[in-house]
């Protein structure tokens, strides 16, 4: 809160409220919902203006360092500058898979001359990023990938196929998990940059069972890609990967101090409303149907022991007493939350939730029989709830597997 | 499975085999993509007609075989097996069932039969609101001189677009949340004052809004008593349930089925995913909760047939259970198959959007559990 | 019901009711949870001349062969005599682990000597047999077993100590596996059975956290055991045990027909007399606690459910169809609704469900705390839950283990 | 883990130690083997004040360290972890924030140093019946020239043996179900007309049954307003849910890591238990569950500890998942441990004992849960 700002906090909040007052276009104000997609992104003139300035500023990337195009703030500069956004309903229109995850990784493991590439692309936002790591035979075998990777002398040559690629039918390059050695596996696994309109890339959309075709099938028949190109040592590929998906999973459980992307995203966001426009009241007020009421509440209480769970993650790291115990949780608890809420939201709707298309439905029934469905898959990618309890019993209760 | 009898056991096998032949979950994807226009396909409605299917549970008088709701339920399960669209539930079992328990001589003898052999389809329009609450009903059934005029509209009409004729709760005194005052018509679809709107549903079956507007009907058009058309309903309503819950049953057996097929073959980290315990466990519950439920339908199906004073109990019963092990078992469905049950070109998609619409109709699990307490005094 | 009895039936209840009439002392009616327990019988003169009669009868064990003093009835028969029984309040007074479960394997698997030897003590119900299987190591994993049996030319000499050894102070004999073979696992356990009164039997009973002690740990310092008591093949006692097993699982299941041992025995017989004394009702006549109330409903829907698998599965296995598939699932589903109906008994009884002893609770208080917490060994003994979800899934199911 | 300042730590250090030294589970065995008069050990609990752990909430004009709720939870945690019993929730937690809360001067002056230094054990005594519910508060004050008269008996009042002084909750006014008439007393336990009977409860811990006969006590004897004593006794309810919703947490987390232990080195075909995937994604779940409860506890001691407005929901959130948290860790500590966790000899026992005594305890899962719902409009 601003009564606790230090003099240079307090200097530091009045500069971005007046850089955000100039630069922020009325017009765009509380859009950020519908603004920001990380597949398909409007044209409107307000908002290129928008995305120009923050992305010349650097402030859609806070905390990565000036030299590559970053804002180069502290965190609770950050904070600052975030408090100062949600104040005028302004948001960053700067984002998708290269700021949330290549971009990170890129940093810790690039080279010099990669840094210099590809950041202003990200921070800009000019360049669309999608990740090639599943693959059909895979699944949550993530290292079991098959894709090809052979050196050809002065060029890598890249053949097979990956799936799940989200956004790829958008994006303009590829991170991508290669096997540049078939005689082992986790250590035959290389990380690998490539232009997604480079010869012998096909791209189809998945039609999922929401409807949308968020996710594609990504085809590689012998991609030639400049050696320049690896990302780290050759074979080396699977710490970055992992370092990568941490990247990804704090985005997803909201961890990362974001928009808490899995938590809120699917479901209703006001389940009392919904009670009351589906459900109605008994003559005391309570929820009519009562044996609904008993499980509306206890999702409540889990919510917001889950909100509660992440205020304190994020102040025991802020704390610097290292990563919170809690933190291995919250994928799961995230996800299972969101579905529930979709589940629930879906019972309150009762005949109305069941619409597809057409009339008799409106469009917010309807999106929350899109949103329910889509919503499924969060238990299933970024490390299934499956994964993420074999991590919690081995890396957090040293539970061995069978000896 | 229940012990069945000589002809049961035919029945239910050449069901088993006439929806392997005919009607895999491949002709429901079909008829999706096509958008047909009453959702179902008629042709394969009177294949089973034609097999005596819709005559199951009516009296051999008017043309069925009288052969019972737990041969009916035999059926079902097969066809839910599939995810089989048929007016076999809306037409055969409930508009059948409603006749049957208050129709007068000649509505039977005007129906029945006809129903019976798939030459007609008729429906009961029941709900008005977002959720299912039969004491609810507001649609005005005011008195004339020669009968009623009804008013308002009925929504989620199952197969109200290609249905014949409606069975139509109506409030003729009283008001919503109360049984008295509600009475049943019998409303021909071509009736004056009705018109009708498609709804296109997840599950892609056929439903759709019916608007009364001033529609006359006589006094021959009621079934039971002015007034007291809730002792016809209700129980009409527990046969739907009890037989839905047959075919949910059969679905909710078919994803787990699939499911366990795929955790047979599916490799992950050098292993075959049933060989995780974790998964294992979680099939054995699955599995323990369909014998539940198996036992819980049967029992509310046999006790329909036999005329046991407990059918609204059971009816409740089998049709909670068919709910909750429905949602679980399509839940489990997509999650255990991973990333191909979230896309389209797989059935898990169709099972779980067929899952939930069927655990909407007719009272979802909390309604029943609901009922089911009141009726035990809790 | 008597109405659909044959004659030959109907001619078979008269003679039933008439012996019933003449020999069960009105003195003992409906006392059967009083009067037969497992390991305390009373020496009321009534009940030692019932049981005598019983015993002489053979309808202790109705169905067993009259050859070795069983009743020699068929199922139908066996059922009508229950349904007499029944009617006057009478029981049998033969039961315990003979009856269970020795009894049963003995006839399949014992040498006619054995048979001729054993079977009248346990018909009689004048042996009482404990079970000595569990040891300390070895857990859900009995075949691990260590208790040391040696051949020494005329006889076995038995080292070892077994655990849970159910009513091992007031047992007779003892039936036992045995290690016979150090090379092999379940290759090579026998078989065997012996008088706890043998020199080197040592019996000290276990205080359960309920304060009783059913159980015992039984200690074997050089026991010798007669060669013509090893019941089977040397080595191939484990085939009988898991047959025996089955016996088990039947009666605790109440699959066999017989008291529905498992389900009834723990929490309160009617939740809705404890609602009316420890809840209360609301204005409208519900259970006022309205979370609590909705998981009765539902406990009493689950409960509901099992009596009908458990008619179904009697049903199916009457039809020669087979056993059903649902026995597979009854020990499992019977033990949780168990242990969930005394949970909520607890629940109900507020404080009134933490007394121990002494003043302030009354004999059903404190019997239902008791009776909580025995009731936590259901889902572990006899096949805990997980080893029944092991067997669901690979017997039923045809999952197999990690290869 | 909270963020927690030097002087936390150093005091959650300490107290981890002492009771590790000082109060092992072997403890609460010895005293409930010695039947002790009072459910605690008096000279463990003289201990406990030495180190200021009595006073932590009480303000330092009155003797204590007025280091705050979160702190007292820090400590509660831990004597939890070994199922320490003491006055520590009854006098230290609960008759303390009662007398801070509406305690006159006088009344403060005369028990909170007291109360600080462990030289006097105080009480709530509040339940009627046998579950959790202070708006029926029925024992009757009646008015009389001087001051009022006690009739009725309170039951379940923890460390009542053991107790200096009650702080009685009586009805005044109004009729059971309602807040207004009920007010608060502060009763010395040597007056004319109480008399007490020990209660033996399965956790061995102390409580009593406590009549009162024709109780004579001065104005003087009111905490708070007359007919408004709910105003303090809530408040007062809501820091004892959070403080021992702490307590639970740290039972919670001991039970949990002595079941982590046992399945690390306990083998079962061949193979550890904790390499079985079922168990280890059980024991996933109550990793999770602990953590979120852990949220929760620490925030309503936060929030008691700030002053914010949402002290009733967190502390009701408090509780019931401590609730939640521990009834199923204990259950699971038993099944997990198998044949052994059901002796005597072995701690589970006294763990699943101690569970359900405190889920009990000032409201039980059901209640909390109520309560929130009905604080968010549900």
């Amino acid at each position: 809160m601003a009564a606790t700002d230090t003099p240079e906090l307090a200097a530091f909040r009045a500069e971005a409220r007046e850089w955000l007052a100039t630069n922020f276009p009325a017009s765009l104000k509380g859009r950020a919902a519908i603004m920001v997609n990380l597949n398909v992104e409007t044209d409107e003139p307000d908002f290129l203006a928008w995305k120009r300035a923050m992305g010349a500023k650097g402030w859609g990337v806070p905390t990565w360092p000036k030299a590559y195009g970053g804002g180069g703030l502290s965190k609770d500069e950050a904070r600052v500058l975030s408090q100062e956004m949600v104040k005028i309903g302004a948001f960053s229109p700067i984002g998708g898979m290269g700021v949330m995850m290549f971009g990170p990784t890129l940093l810790e493991y690039g080279t010099e001359a990669q840094k210099q590439r590809f950041m202003p692309g990200i921070v800009n936002g000019t360049t669309r990023w999608c990740q090639g790591f599943s693959e059909p035979g895979a699944g949550s075998d993530l290292a079991s990938l098959a894709t090809r990777c052979e050196d050809k002398g002065d060029h890598y040559l890249v053949n097979g196929q990956k799936i799940w690629t989200s956004g790829g039918q958008y994006a303009d390059w590829i991170f991508c998990l290669v096997r540049t050695d078939t005689t082992r596996k986790h250590e035959g696994i290389s990380f690998l940059v490539f232009d997604m309109k480079s010869p012998g890339v096909e791209v189809r959309p998945i039609q999922l069972i929401s409807g949308n075709s968020p996710f594609c099938e990504t085809f590689f028949t012998d991609v030639k890609v400049p050696k320049d190109q690896l990302v780290g040592p050759l074979n080396g590929g699977w710490s970055i990967a992992k370092r990568l998906l941490q990247f990804e999973r704090q985005s997803l459980s909201g961890a990362g101090g974001g928009t808490g992307g899995g938590t809120a995203r699917f479901g209703a966001p006001d389940l009392e409303r919904m009670v009351d426009k589906y459900v109605g009241r008994d003559e005391a007020g309570r929820v009519a149907d009562a044996d609904l009421r008993q499980r509306l509440i206890a999702h409540h209480m889990e919510a917001r022991a889950f909100a509660l769970t992440l205020s304190r993650a994020a102040a025991e790291a802020k704390s610097g007493s290292g990563p919170s115990a809690a933190t291995s949780i919250m994928k799961n608890v995230g996800a299972k939350i969101a579905q529930d809420r979709a589940e629930l939201s879906m019972e309150m709707m009762g005949h109305q939730g069941l619409g597809w298309e057409g009339e008799g439905f409106n469009a917010y029934e309807l999106g929350m029989v899109r949103g329910w469905l889509g919503g499924k898959a969060v238990t299933i990618y970024g490390g299934s709830t499956e994964i993420q309890n074999n991590i919690v019993a081995k890396r957090m209760l040293g539970l061995l597997d069978h000896q | 499975m229940a012990v069945l009898s000589e002809e049961q056991t035919i029945l239910r096998d050449s069901a088993r085999e006439w929806v392997k032949d005919k009607a895999p979950v491949q002709a429901l994807r079909k008829l999706r993509d096509s958008g047909a226009a009453f959702g179902y396909d008629p042709a394969l409605y009177a294949e089973m007609a034609a097999m005596g299917w819709a005559g199951i549970v009516v009296p051999e008088a008017y043309g069925g075989s009288e052969f019972g709701y737990l041969s009916l339920g035999l059926v079902l399960e097969e066809t839910g097996r599939t995810l089989v669209a048929s007016p076999l539930v809306s037409s055969a079992l409930g508009a059948a069932s409603a006749l049957m328990l208050g129709g007068t001589a000649a509505q039977k003898e005007a129906w029945l039969p006809k129903i019976a052999s798939g030459d007609a389809v008729a429906t009961l329009a029941i709900e008005e609101g977002p959720r299912h609450e039969p004491l609810s009903t507001a649609l005005a059934a005011s008195r004339t001189g020669s009968g009623f005029t009804l008013n308002g509209t009925k929504s989620f009409v199952p197969d109200g677009m290609a249905a014949d004729v409606f069975i139509v709760a109506a409030r003729s005194s009283g008001k919503p949340g109360e049984a008295a005052g509600i009475s049943l018509f019998l409303v021909p679809a071509d009736a004056r004052g009705v018109t009708r709107t498609a709804l296109k549903l997840m599950d892609s079956r056929g439903a759709a809004v019916i608007a009364f507007d001033g529609v006359a009907v006589g006094e021959e058009a009621l079934i039971g008593a002015p007034d007291k058309g809730f002792e016809v309903l209700e129980p009409a309503l527990d046969r739907v349930r009890a037989g839905l819950a047959a075919e949910m049953l059969g679905t909710a057996l078919q994803a787990f089925e699939t499911t366990i097929d795929y955790l047979k073959v599916r490799v992950q980290f050098g292993q075959t995913l049933g060989s995780f315990q974790a998964l294992q466990h979680r099939a054995a519950k699955m599995f323990t909760e369909l014998e539940l439920t198996r036992s819980c339908v049967e029992a509310a199906l046999s006790a329909i047939d036999t005329g046991t004073n407990d059918i609204r109990e059971l009816a409740s019963l089998a049709k909670a259970r068919a709910n909750e092990t429905l949602h679980l078992i399509s839940n489990e469905m997509v999650q255990m198959h991973g990333g191909i049950g979230m896309t389209d070109a797989h059935d898990a998609g169709l099972y779980l959007k067929r899952a939930r619409a069927a655990e909407a109709a007719y009272g979802n699990a909390a309604y029943h559990r609901e009922r089911f307490g009141r009726l035990h005094g809790f």
